[in-house]
């Protein structure tokens, strides 16, 4: 039986593993699954796998020997913006096809990516409207100090202004930083109803435990965050993270059938207790709509399966969910509110799915996807 | 003076590079071309280091500032005119900052690439070696410049791009840089980029100028009182290994389609060093050889068994310093010559640092 | 800015600056007076650490809130142990070639780190800290979290500790002597080797204590160390190599310095702030606060 | 007895001694003289255990010790002064000589302070006992480096040049000393010297040293030092 | 001072040098013709070498000036100085180890000590001189060993050729004779010979029998003043100087 080959680029050493090899593992589980069944237009898709150590040059070389070396028909992979950034111009140069599994900031639109994590308006903006409708008014930001929370929140001040809500304060740590007391002493003096948290890995147990010590709880200083989804969740602790919220596509905890499938056959393989996230839920999802589009268009060829993926629509672990035109995914937005075992209970629900949005027209007017 | 035998081999070894596009694939090329860039950089740290006895740790400064150089100037070019670049769009940047508006020019642009990294080594220097700075005072100071550097990238995305870095280039003086053609062309480049380096480098250590940093290295008080000025020639040398990495870093830019703060950080700057160490610090070729070697294998076993291969790195880190002190050319070079004198702390007067007499004398 | 935010970040100066010192302190002696330059001494803190963490989970259940007390010995004497090795299988080979040690040093933290990634995952493990620490002074608007305070105070009894031993014991006294001169030293009846291992790891225990006190208030992952290593050095820089006191001046100096930037700019600024003003002080004074004549650091 | 059969020792791999015999017996002043370079501060090092041998035997008391480590060999009473007298700079006058008490571990016998003897035969060790050792001159710190190996109650007294750089008044105390010490304390001493005028008045006997050999030996009594000049000259 | 001699090489005037509180030098003066050789003797202690240390710019002098032909060069940085024309030799050998015994006579022959200058090849005058140099000190033969793997004795040689590369006006020599023996004094004092006249030599030593040799006019410093000048003869008798320096002579002392 013949084969094509495909690439995953994670971490899987560094700071980033942690996130990134589950994510490996949830595109594995469906690669599996369709070879299994026969695989895609009756090759077995071989998996050339590689690290991109959790830095970002090593992204891009990766990358190239993907496309270049082992000629792969497409690649599942990248977690940050900055490897993102870095692989962008690797893939439209050779003609490759990145499909890219995790919320981001927007902003981007390569015809050689698929972006299937929420634009700003499929996670920031509904966390914020939730935010206000609940009567939080004065709002501080935190976040990783990044490109992705630091473009989430321009957009979100533009929101705030525009929606009479209070910006109460701003600040930002560097990647993996854990000293809080000064931020701490910030949000003391700004006296914010609500903080919305970007902060990305480990900083988020230093600050919800020095957060914790200065007084703070849920009740009276809740905190929304984007980064935290089950597995993060489950490192943190129900002790510190107890009845706080976080905005994403995608729980564990969704009773649609299709994800029971999915959580079952993940455990299955990787334990019982294994959490399963937002970006590796998309990171599944991802195998199955490229195989689609492969079906589709009847070829491997990456420009042509861009072309075919458009419009493909499949009920998800997500629930229903759709190629838009722009590369990005048609989905639900959920908040939910933390518990027992990392376990997010959900609270609020978009109105159906929400259409992606790359450039957010009170912040960045008159951008659109080519 | 007839040339000796190693810079014949060397010369045998860049043509067979010069052919290397023919007999290579476009992977093992770019790769190939990706590394030679870097290895600009070492030959730097083969100076500083293996000849002046100057542990920076910092390198990633000099060659970070070459590559922004550059990458600046792509970043403009791809930018639509009247446009801002899109990272700072995203950033709420409304102006374009001072310093970025000239980059829009080529020759300045290449300019910089030059001079930067040379007058910012040139000042880092003068800061140090002014107050008789040295040893691993250097070293710490290096690396705390460097991450201050990092640091501020990472923390000004509206002028920097932060984390991300500068991507996204087009063309560079009007070639597209996204054809598959380019890559011979770039391979050339770079090769004949390493060959001035290589030659030019150790044409200027031939000259009694190279006898001065190796004296500065083994007594610098005794250089000062022979009416030698060692500050200006460790400020020279540090010059030119910070211009080294600065061309390094414009050229390794070139190559990625990409610079960002994370690929000039402490780890990188350090694993140059170590590299270097392990060609052979003092050999301008073993230098070069060493990070071109380490960076293949790195690739190679990277890829192979990822968990692996940061125990291979350190492990290697420690057997080159316990076992070859001098790297794969110092065991080369003993092989030939008789074995070198015992290193100092084996000589009983050096030893003893604490007589007034002899301290203050060497 | 008002006078909350004021004190409050006076009190962040002093809970940074203990942090500090703790990682400096153990420098002090591998760096300080062996002029070894390890770079995985951070990782020794790491070690402590994640001891502590598994302190919490194995003495936990049994011992309640006392596990703490385990904890202490045991990232002491851990980190210790691995500190001793280190120096018997690497660092004696090295002595009197700092600029090597500091390449094969950052070789072994490389490992380290990577046999944590390995062991534990690379997000951090988290430590609950005792009920006992989990409260807060409060005076008037501020509040000085126990935690901190109980780090501030330790931080001030290892350096008491070490004070005295290096300067009023005959233990500190052979210290020094074998670092400015190893051979005397060695034919004047002292086992050096002995004594270099027994010195070098004592700092790496006191980095193990260290990491106790990092694990209370951050959780710990592979690269915990890495994040303090730089600023640990500079610490001893800045205070003067050889000086215990000069260290701690220069602690509460960077601390203060660190809290007042982060006030008034942003965290990842006040940084790049504190280090360009660190590289501006050594113009000022070389050698540190408390400078101590060594030419062996110069000789590198 | 302190007795050397056959040493032999390296640089790398450049051989400087060659097959060194020598003894001392207790209670005896030898000196051993020799041009620049022939090995003599490396036949001393070897001695001590500062410098490994290659080849052939080291005896103190009867026993090998050219295995042993340099501390061991100072506990079984082997001091030694270097050239350029190896005092801990940073270190006080006091604290210099309190560093001759580890030699004396393990040694029941020995009471851990500093001999009267040692302030006695050199008073500066009172009279700047608080000072830093390196800021001493040379002679001060000459006379400190002599008395901080008395503190280690040794045997065998090493001594590497200890007149050079020292003013011809202080050439003449410690010449007297030295020979108090060997007379009052039945010390042997092993003296490295190039002033023949002080060597042939201090010690019994003398070995000269060419290219890593010794090649004379005899009693400084019957010889006269003119007839060992030939040795020592260019 | 207008009324300066001409003939003054070096002019130390008034300086006192102090460390910690403690004065190594108490308004110390001398002198020293252009061409002239002066022994320095003196106790240990006594500031012969921080006098030397003062004047090549090593320690800077409390109060009180250094003139150099002329010029005040208590201020100046230390490779300025010797830019001059001072050179010193310490004590302990200061060769160059990394280098070869021709680099090391070649670099200090060298006019042009700039960074710019110094990429110029040797010229063919500094060539010469660094083997006419290698000839007068013996080491033709190790010509292209690394300084490092010298004897001592060769090293101080080498130094000593150094030094005299560096065709200074003024030399310095601490102690040269430290560690040699007697036939090998003997030779460096023939050497120093040949050298004074053209040079200015300033000799510390502690080996009468080669002060002897010198036969030059001697400077007794003594806690950190001039205590005496004069001849070797006149200071021989003087039992002050005995006193503090020379001791008793050998032949009485052997009895007492
Ligand atoms: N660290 C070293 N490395 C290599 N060779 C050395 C070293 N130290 C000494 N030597 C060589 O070993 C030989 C013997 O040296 P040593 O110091 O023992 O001589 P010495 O007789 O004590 O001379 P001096 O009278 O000058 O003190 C010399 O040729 C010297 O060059
Ligand atoms: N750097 C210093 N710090 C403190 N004291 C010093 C320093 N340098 C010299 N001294 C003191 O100054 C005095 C003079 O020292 P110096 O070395 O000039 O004496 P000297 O005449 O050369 O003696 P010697 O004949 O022993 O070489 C001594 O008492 C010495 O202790
Ligand atoms: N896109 C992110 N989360 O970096
Ligand atoms: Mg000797
Ligand atoms: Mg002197």
């Amino acid at each position: 039986q013949s084969t094509v080959k495909v690439g995953v680029l994670h971490s899987l050493t560094g700071t980033m593993a942690i996130s990134e090899i589950t994510v490996a593992n949830a595109a594995q589980l469906a690669i599996d699954e369709i070879n299994a069944k026969g695989g895609v237009l009756g090759k077995k898709i071989v998996v050339v796998k590689e690290d991109g150590a959790s830095d970002w040059p090593t992204f891009a070389t990766k990358a190239e020997k993907l496309l270049t070396q082992d000629k792969v028909a497409t690649v599942f992979g990248g977690w940050t913006s900055a490897s993102r950034k870095s692989m962008l111009p690797v893939f439209e140069k050779n003609g490759g096809l990145l499909f890219y599994p995790v919320q981001f900031e927007g902003n981007e639109c390569s015809p050689n990516i698929i972006y299937t994590g929420a634009q700003p308006n499929q996670q920031a903006l509904p966390a914020l409207e939730w935010a206000l409708s609940k009567g939080y008014k004065k709002i501080f930001l935190l976040g990783s100090d990044y490109v992705y929370p630091r473009t989430a929140n321009l957009i979100l001040k533009k929101h705030i202004t525009d929606m009479k809500a209070t910006l109460s304060g701003e600040e930002y740590v560097a990647l993996g930083g854990t000293e809080f007391s000064s931020v701490i002493n910030k949000i003391k003096a700004a006296k914010p109803d609500v903080i919305i948290n970007t902060l990305n890995g480990d900083s988020n147990v230093s600050f919800f435990k020095q957060y914790q010590a200065a007084g703070y709880k849920a009740s009276t200083l809740p905190v929304i965050s984007f980064s935290i989804a089950e597995q993060e969740a489950q490192a943190i602790g129900t002790q510190l993270l107890n009845g706080q919220y976080a905005t994403w596509n995608y729980f564990q905890s969704l009773p649609n059938p299709a994800n029971k499938k999915f959580v079952a056959a993940y455990q299955k393989k990787h334990g019982a207790g294994a959490a399963i996230t937002d970006p590796m839920a998309h990171a599944y999802m991802d195998v199955y709509l490229w195989k689609a589009a492969v079906e589709k268009a009847r070829s491997f060829e990456p420009m042509a399966v861009r072309k075919a993926i458009v419009g493909i629509s499949m009920d998800s672990p997500l629930g229903k969910i759709t190629v838009a035109p722009n590369g990005s995914l048609t989905q639900a937005v959920y908040t939910g509110i933390s518990g027992a075992g990392g376990q997010f209970k959900v609270v609020a629900q978009s109105k159906g799915v929400v259409k992606p949005e790359p450039y957010d027209k009170l912040a960045f007017p008159g951008k659109t996807c080519p | 003076m007839r040339p000796s035998t190693s810079t014949i081999a060397v010369i045998a070894v860049l043509i067979a590079l010069a052919f290397a596009p023919l007999y290579l694939g476009a992977y093992p090329l770019t790769l190939l071309g990706r590394v030679l860039a870097l290895s600009i950089a070492s030959i730097g740290v083969s100076v500083v280091w293996g000849r002046t006895g100057i542990l920076s740790l910092g390198q990633g400064l000099f060659f970070g500032l070459g590559g922004y150089a550059l990458a600046m100037h792509l970043k403009l070019v791809a930018t639509p005119k009247g446009e801002l670049p899109d990272f700072m769009l995203y950033n709420g940047v409304e102006k374009l900052p001072w310093f970025w508006a000239p980059f829009a020019s080529a020759p300045f642009a290449l300019a910089m690439v030059l001079i930067l990294p040379a007058a910012a080594a040139g000042l880092v220097a003068w800061l140090m070696f002014r107050r008789r700075i040295t040893g691993v005072y250097v070293s710490i100071i290096t690396q705390a410049l460097l991450l201050a550097f990092v640091t501020w990238l990472n923390g000004s995305q509206g002028l920097t791009s932060g984390t991300n870095g500068i991507t996204d280039y087009q063309t560079f003086l009007g070639v597209g840089l996204r054809g598959p053609d380019v890559a011979h062309g770039l391979y050339w480049v770079t090769l004949l980029f390493v060959a001035l380096a290589l030659g030019g480098t150790a044409a200027l250590l031939r000259t009694p100028f190279g006898a001065i940093l190796t004296a500065i290295r083994d007594n610098e008080n005794r250089t000062r009182f022979l009416g030698f000025n060692p500050a200006a020639f460790k400020i020279a040398a540090f010059m030119l290994g910070g211009l080294l990495a600065g061309v390094s870093g414009a050229l390794y830019t070139l190559h990625l389609g990409t610079i960002s703060p994370a690929m000039i950080g402490t780890a990188f700057s350090i694993e140059l060093v170590v590299w270097v160490a392990l060609g052979g610090r003092a050999s301008l070729i073993g230098a070069a050889a060493g990070l071109v070697l380490g960076q293949l294998a790195k690739d190679r076993i990277s890829s192979a068994a990822p968990d692996a291969w940061l125990y291979v790195m350190g492990a290697l880190f420690v057997l080159v310093v316990l076992v070859m002190p001098q790297g794969v050319a110092g065991l080369i070079q003993n092989r030939r010559r008789p074995p070198a004198p015992m290193p100092a702390p084996q000589n009983p007067v050096a030893q003893n640092p604490v007589t007034r007499e002899v301290s203050d004398a060497v | 800015m008002d006078f909350t935010f004021i004190s409050g970040q006076l009190f962040t100066g002093l809970s940074v600056a203990s942090i500090l010192l703790l990682a400096a302190l153990g420098l002090a002696l591998s760096f300080g007076l062996m002029r070894v330059i390890n770079m995985a001494h951070g990782e020794f803190l790491m070690v402590g650490g994640y001891l502590t963490y598994l302190a919490a989970q194995w003495a936990g259940p049994t011992l309640g809130d006392a596990w703490l007390w385990v904890a202490f010995p045991l990232a002491f004497l851990g980190a210790g142990l691995l500190g001793a090795v280190m120096e018997f299988a690497v660092i004696r080979r090295l002595y009197g070639r700092p600029l090597d040690t500091l390449l094969a040093t950052f070789g072994i933290s490389l490992i380290l780190q990577q046999a944590a990634r390995q062991l534990f995952g690379s997000t951090g493990v988290p430590v609950t800290a005792p009920a006992w620490l989990g409260g807060a002074l409060t005076l008037g608007d501020v509040t000085l979290p126990f935690v901190r305070l109980f780090v501030i105070a330790l931080a001030l009894i290892v350096l008491a500790g070490m004070w005295w031993l290096l300067n009023r014991s005959p233990f500190g006294m052979h210290v020094r002597a074998v670092n400015q001169n190893r051979e005397m030293a060695a034919a004047l009846g002292v086992n050096t080797r002995s004594l270099d291992m027994l010195v070098f790891s004592l700092g790496a225990g006191i980095a193990g204590v260290a990491g106790v006190g990092l694990a209370l208030i951050a959780p710990v992952n592979p690269t915990v160390g890495a994040a303090y290593i730089v600023n640990a050095f500079l610490v001893v820089v800045v205070g003067g190599v050889g000086s215990v006191l000069g260290a701690a001046v220069a602690a509460v100096l960077l601390g203060f310095v660190t809290a007042l930037a982060e006030g008034f700019t942003s965290s990842s600024l006040a940084q790049a702030i504190l280090l360009v003003l660190v590289v501006a002080f050594l113009q000022w004074k070389p050698r540190g606060l408390i400078p101590t004549k060594s030419r062996a650091l110069e000789e590198a | 007895m302190l007795k050397l059969e056959g040493v032999t020792a390296a640089y790398g791999q450049s051989p400087v001694l060659f097959g060194i015999d020598l003894e001392v017996a207790d209670a005896e002043a030898v000196t051993l003289i020799g041009r620049n370079g022939v090995g003599k501060t490396t036949l001393l090092r070897t001695i001590t255990g500062l410098h490994p041998v290659t080849g052939g035997g080291v005896r103190l008391n009867g026993a090998q010790v050219e295995k042993e480590a340099a501390f061991t060999r100072a506990r079984s009473g082997l001091a030694y002064v270097p050239q350029g007298r190896g005092l801990f700079g940073h270190l006080t006058v006091e604290e210099n000589l309190l560093m001759g008490l580890p030699a004396l571990s393990g040694r029941a016998t020995a009471k851990r302070e500093i001999p009267e003897l040692v302030y006695d035969l050199f008073p500066i060790c009172r009279d700047m006992a608080g000072r830093r050792a390196g800021n001493l001159s040379g002679g001060q710190q000459q006379q400190v480096a002599i008395g901080r190996a008395l503190v280690t109650q040794p045997r065998y007294l090493l001594l590497d040049e200890p007149t050079e750089g020292i003013q011809p008044s202080i050439v003449q105390e410690i010449e007297v000393a030295l020979t108090r010490v060997r007379t009052e304390l039945r010390v042997a001493v092993l003296l490295v010297e190039q002033y023949l005028d002080f060597a042939w008045s201090f010690a019994d006997r003398y070995y000269v040293m060419q290219k890593g050999r010794v090649v004379e030996t005899g009693t400084t009594a019957d010889t006269p030092t003119h007839a060992v000049q030939r040795y020592l000259g260019v | 001072m207008p009324s300066e001699l001409p003939e003054t090489l070096l002019d130390v005037r008034d300086i006192t040098v102090s460390f910690d509180g403690f004065k190594a030098i108490t308004n110390l003066s001398l002198s020293v013709p252009k061409g002239s050789l002066r022994v320095l003797i003196g106790p240990n202690g006594a500031g012969k070498s921080t006098l030397l240390d003062t004047i090549i710019g090593k320690v800077r002098p409390d109060t009180g000036e250094v003139r150099f032909a002329g010029q005040v060069i208590s201020r100046l940085p230390e490779h300025r100085i010797a830019g001059l024309g001072i050179c010193r030799k310490f004590q302990a050998p200061g060769v160059l180890e990394g280098l070869t015994v021709r680099e090391n006579l070649l670099l200090t022959a060298r006019k042009d000590k700039g960074v710019l200058g110094i990429l110029k090849a040797p010229t063919r005058a500094e060539q010469e001189r660094a083997d006419e140099l290698l000839r007068l000190t013996g080491l033709t033969e190790r010509a292209g060993v690394l300084a490092a793997s010298l004897a001592h004795g060769e090293k101080q040689w080498l130094e000593i050729g150094m030094v005299v590369a560096a065709d200074p006006q003024l030399l310095l020599l601490d102690e040269p004779t430290a560690g040699m023996t007697a036939q090998e004094t003997a030779q460096t004092a023939e050497l120093i010979h040949a050298l004074a006249g053209r040079h200015t030599v300033l000799v510390i030593d502690h080996d009468m029998h080669f002060v002897e040799l010198l036969g030059a006019p001697i400077t007794v410093l003594h806690q950190g003043q001039v205590f005496r000048e004069g001849d070797l003869e006149t200071l021989r008798a003087d039992p002050d100087v005995m006193e503090i320096y020379l001791g008793r002579p050998r032949e009485l002392m052997a009895h007492g």
